[in-house]
């Protein structure tokens, strides 16, 4: 066990898949020499050849576009979108091709891949740096969705991924690159993708989060106790997609009151799929309104970002919203 | 135009000596296979305008751009087809009833009736990658296939064909960049059939022709008669030398022409100048060939009679098993989403069996997820 | 008035725009002398010259990023995606450019300007001529999506979509082209955006539906009521975004039974935001678990496409499920 | 390397007789435009270093490029800008304080503190369009505004700048081609600065520089010395002047060097070699336009002086005015979104404004829609 940052344990997950399996290799824009813009590809072209570890073209559609062919033919590629927010030149090679690749072919062939991405706000980043897309992936049928909030869980899930036969779209929290650190086993180990992590334990209200959020959320349910004696019962989806749907109305029916926490906008975001959901399967158990805190339904803003993002108060709010319904 | 490689001659005349490295057998069966593609445009015509199939893409005037690139590449190699390369196909030996079966949707296609007609895709017994609608994705497909034979230290070859329009996509640009960078094992083939559905050339692009775009990515180019067998044949054979040696990849440009419409629900009188259309039936490729046959002694009446009976009974069974096949099972539909189906898509399918089954209706399969 | 069908009110309402306004001009793949491959452009570059109506290179990135450069510097492009399968190559200029420039630049850029794109099902097209991507654009701030069901709709949208100030997606239910006839007023008239249609009255079931499910959950509502006396309040979306929320939510709370219908697939689809919003607003008006009905999570088939799009059986099983419950 | 236009030599001088097109007042303000980029850049650097501002982006070495190609354009004009064309900003007169103020993201930024820094955007006095992050993707915007005013009538020209990595990008190969079939009045300048962040020409494009790959739309090119600025001036003025009369785009490539990071935020002693940076030390392209200047007898030690202090003295105290202006108002998060605020956003914003208050925080503005 080592205790270190997230970006160290994406690091660190990298080094294990590469050192394990020459197959898998690494591309990006600035991933060799310069280590990607965040340092999560550092020290693997040293280690593993520019072979396996390399800058590309500034070309998403191309860096997608060619980890296609190369999974189709053998290798595992694990490709670098810089941002997430440009990932969109890609989104047809993504959405049309990875995604449909094993369907239209009758399973012939297939992309197994894993695509890397830093996403969401806190760095005052902008409109273009600052970005949370999962919904768009996330209904988007063939590919899977994951989302890490903890080292931990960066590393087994990102494991995890690479070892996956279907595309994988591995969004990392950007804003919790350096902000959390935690003890990462040494060496091999995967965490199964669609599966829960519950954050905290509690039988008064139910709260639904990933990624950057999950801090966010644990400050607001410590919060909610201290401040009022309320039971939160934290859950980190961390795999949107094929999401653990049972275990998502397990945890509303325990509590009848629900959050869905996101940064995303609201509109159609990934918070709308959970309440319909629980809408759909479970109303008769619920014993208040369906709440979302999000982003806002407009682009990102810069300097104004900490009024976008959602933060504890606006959590806590909605927990007392739905408590005292 | 730019010089235009050219090897058989209207009348059929070959330079003297000129050996195209084909037995008498190959060069039959490149002849047989131009005739197969005919047959095959032929019964799907008739199959779309009796509604017995959907959709069909019609190949005449491009058969020997389709088998003279074919003829060049080996069993090993891989071969990213567009929608329109039944000739690539069929000269590698896959079977029409397997590509009619496609044609027809049904529960022996190898798309699972997934895809619409035309979108073949193949393992055996050669790559014939699955073909998407999306225009030259599939390129930077080719070059990342072809990047891994490459590090593997194969010697294997991927042939990317795509048309003229497809130059203006996001996926030329990308590919042929990626490939020239990384000196991948690639041939990129542009049929130049003259138009995009309806768009002409001189719409599409202000270059000069299509292979000069090769200089835009430092990566040699050719440019070459696509109704010339041996033409296209030479200049892709050259260039998967080039590739074998690790020398990277070639843009070849075979300027041909669609001699119809885009597809069978495409009328081209709209927009094709009908001089046109009578300017290229005079350069028919087949018909050169034959040509080039009968000179060589290959070729008589009889051949031609027997050949034609041949390949249009072939296409005409072809047609025939597969109409009779059965319509893929239910569970196909929610198959194949990912390696493993998920409880989301387990339980929309047993909604579905349920349903079905529920109205009575028992034509659409078990039913039942393959385990 | 003339009756029409879809296609061809399109085409009316393409023709009464450019003849009013010379700054508006239609382009795209074949929509020039071939007239598009549905005829919606049909006879536009007769009347109105070459200039004004124009085949495009196959780029839809280039289709859509040069209509944004038109509309900033004061033309009203109408820019034609030959099928909404094929807009992703496109996604990268819609999403972050055409629905950002204006916030962006603090007001000073605009694309005020049309995407008119054929979408859905019911043509054995397959995967890639049969998508329903509305989901992504109305979770992309800064875009509107607008999609008729009807001939006189179908004009009246289409023009008021072409006035407005803000970039439109106009999706049209190809299925409907030429499935539907109605009436259409002669020469310029608008249909408000942002306003529901009622298409029929009730009061036992809300359902909700655009495009081309709204004969088909027509046709389900009078089975209802004809097999069970059921009478079903049926609502027209047809602008989703922004979308008239509080009519929604009003027609929810007027049953408190409620049906979703939409072809694209269920996860995180445009149906999981109505969930949402009254699991949310209304939630205690709710008699009834809010159902969807929507195609699979599954990319599009072909051969059983008529088993993957929702059908009026599947509409009133989802009817009498929400009544019976 | 293909031939390069040059006009300055390096000692400063000229060929006999060469006229710029200048006089001397505006000789002198090309000069004064480079020192006010470089006080720019040190200004910010020291801001960003303190953390007073998130982010810069450095230009030194490029200066000629920008205030070269500027010095071509008429204010009717359009400049479709990079993130790093700082110079052809100040050349046209677009204030340093309105600079500042979006270095600042403050409420008097013309982007309403929305983006990062240098994510400028102006309508007045010269349009310099919006600048926006993903690559490339301005290409295409500036082609169909192109496209606007040549339905027009006018003789507007539109300059679009980006990056050699930008080469790589959708929108480059979809506004090349739509410029070059449409014979739009567009001149592409592709800012040659060696790198893509970290990724070198060589890892970008296979081909030799990239002005070449005009070659493949079929447009003309020209390569230009890009540290000097006469050389880029007259490049460019040839190719508006080709765009005024209905003859099309022109691609121009400009080759320089990035003497720094790629923002402040990167570190290039990670991947660019030493040597490099001291080769391009020798091209400085102040410099060398000072040595001009001299030779010419408009530039000593005295006009320096002046000039530097003045320079600096304007974008310090546009920094403080940017400084010291309020922070954007709450509402500025909802509005223009659409032109009018739609329900949904507005009661989003009413939440939030009354979350503020609630919370006691003042310092965000009024929070109340403009009407
Ligand atoms: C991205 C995309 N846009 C549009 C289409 C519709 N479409 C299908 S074929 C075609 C023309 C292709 O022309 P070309 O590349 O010259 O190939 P050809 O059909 O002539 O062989 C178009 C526009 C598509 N399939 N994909
Ligand atoms: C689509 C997209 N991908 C990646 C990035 C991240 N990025 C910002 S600048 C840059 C390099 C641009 O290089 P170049 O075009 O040469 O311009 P320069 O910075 O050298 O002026 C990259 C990769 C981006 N902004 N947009
Ligand atoms: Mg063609
Ligand atoms: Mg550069």
């Amino acid at each position: 066990m080592a205790n270190m940052t997230l970006i160290q344990a994406v690091n660190d997950g990298l080094k294990t898949a590469m050192r394990g399996d020459e197959s898998i290799l690494c591309f990006g824009e600035d991933v060799g020499p310069k280590g990607g813009v965040f340092l999560a590809t550092e020290g693997l072209t040293t280690e593993f050849g520019k072979e396996r570890c390399f800058d590309t073209p500034l070309s998403e559609d191309g860096i997608i576009g060619t980890a296609i062919g190369m999974a189709m033919n053998g290798l595992r590629p694990v490709a670098e979108i810089q941002f997430q927010d440009f990932i969109f030149p890609a989104f047809d090679q993504i959405v049309s091709e990875a995604a449909k690749l094993r369907y239209r072919s009758g399973g012939q062939y297939t992309a197994p891949m894993v695509i890397r991405t830093p996403y969401g706000g806190g760095i005052r980043g902008g409109l273009y740096h600052s970005q949370s897309g999962e919904a768009y992936f996330a209904h988007t049928a063939g590919l899977k969705v994951v989302i890490p909030s903890t080292p931990h869980d960066a590393k087994g899930l990102l494991l995890a991924s690479i070892q996956d036969p279907d595309p994988v779209l591995f969004m990392e929290p950007k804003a919790l690159y350096r902000a959390v650190k935690g003890e990462v086993p040494e060496g091999e180990y995967t965490v199964d993708l669609s599966t829960l992590r519950t954050v905290r334990e509690g039988r008064d209200v139910t709260i639904y989060c990933y990624g950057a959020m999950v801090p966010v959320v644990e400050k607001a349910a410590a919060q909610a106790k201290e401040q009022r004696d309320i039971d939160c019962l934290v859950v980190d989806l961390r795999t949107l997609m094929p999401l653990d749907e049972e275990g998502v109305l397990e945890a509303a029916k325990q509590t009848g009151r629900v959050v869905v926490v996101h940064e995303a906008p609201r509109f159609c975001g990934y918070g709308a799929e959970i309440s319909a959901l629980i809408a759909e399967n479970c109303i008769e158990y619920m014993e208040a309104p369906v709440k979302r805190v999000t982003g806002f339904d407009t682009p990102f803003p810069n300097t104004l970002e900490h009024h976008y993002l959602p933060d504890d108060r606006r959590v806590l709010d909605a927990i007392e919203a739905v408590y005292d319904f | 135009m730019t010089d235009m490689l050219t090897v058989i001659r209207p009348d059929g005349a070959t330079k003297k000596g000129y050996d195209a490295g084909l037995s008498d057998d190959g060069l039959l069966h490149c002849y047989r296979t131009m005739l197969l593609v005919r047959s095959f445009d032929e019964i799907c015509l008739k199959l779309q305008r009796a509604g017995r199939i959907g959709f069909s893409i019609p190949n005449r005037g491009i058969e020997a751009t389709q088998v003279g690139a074919a003829s060049a590449m080996r069993k090993t190699d891989w071969i990213f087809p567009s929608y329109r390369d039944f000739g690539m196909a069929l000269y590698h030996g896959i079977s029409p009833v397997d590509m009619m079966h496609n044609m027809f949707g049904n529960a022996e296609d190898s798309a699972k009736g997934r895809q619409m007609p035309v979108h073949f895709s193949f393992t055996e017994p050669i790559h014939f990658y699955s073909i998407s609608s999306p225009i030259g994705t599939h390129l930077p497909h080719a070059v990342g296939a072809a990047y891994a034979s490459k590090l593997r230290g194969e010697d294997t070859v991927h042939l990317v064909s795509f048309g003229d329009g497809g130059t203006s996509s996001l996926g030329f640009h990308s590919g042929m960049n990626f490939a020239a960078v990384w000196k991948a094992p690639v041939v990129f083939l542009c049929q130049n059939n003259g138009y995009a559905i309806s768009c002409p050339s001189d719409e599409q692009t202000a270059s000069d022709g299509y292979a000069v775009k090769a200089e835009a990515y430092g990566m040699p180019h050719a440019t070459v008669d696509g109704n010339d067998l041996f033409a296209v044949r030479q200049a892709v054979s050259e260039a998967t030398e080039r590739a074998r040696k690790g020398e990277g990849p070639t843009l070849i440009e075979a300027v041909t022409f669609r001699m119809g419409g885009h597809s069978t629900s495409d009328d081209p009188s709209r927009y094709v100048p009908k001089e046109l259309f009578d300017e290229w039936e005079k350069k028919d490729p087949v018909e050169r060939f034959r040509r080039f046959l009968e000179k060589k002694g290959l070729w008589n009446q009889t051949v031609e009679d027997t050949m034609r009976k041949e390949t249009l009974a072939e296409i005409d069974s072809a047609a025939k098993i597969a109409e009779k096949t059965d319509k893929p099972g239910l569970e196909t539909i929610f198959s194949d989403v990912f390696a493993e189906v998920p409880g989301h898509i387990r339980r929309q399918g047993e909604f579905l069996f349920d349903l079905v089954k529920r109205r009575g209706e028992a034509s659409a399969g078990g039913g039942e997820f393959p385990l």
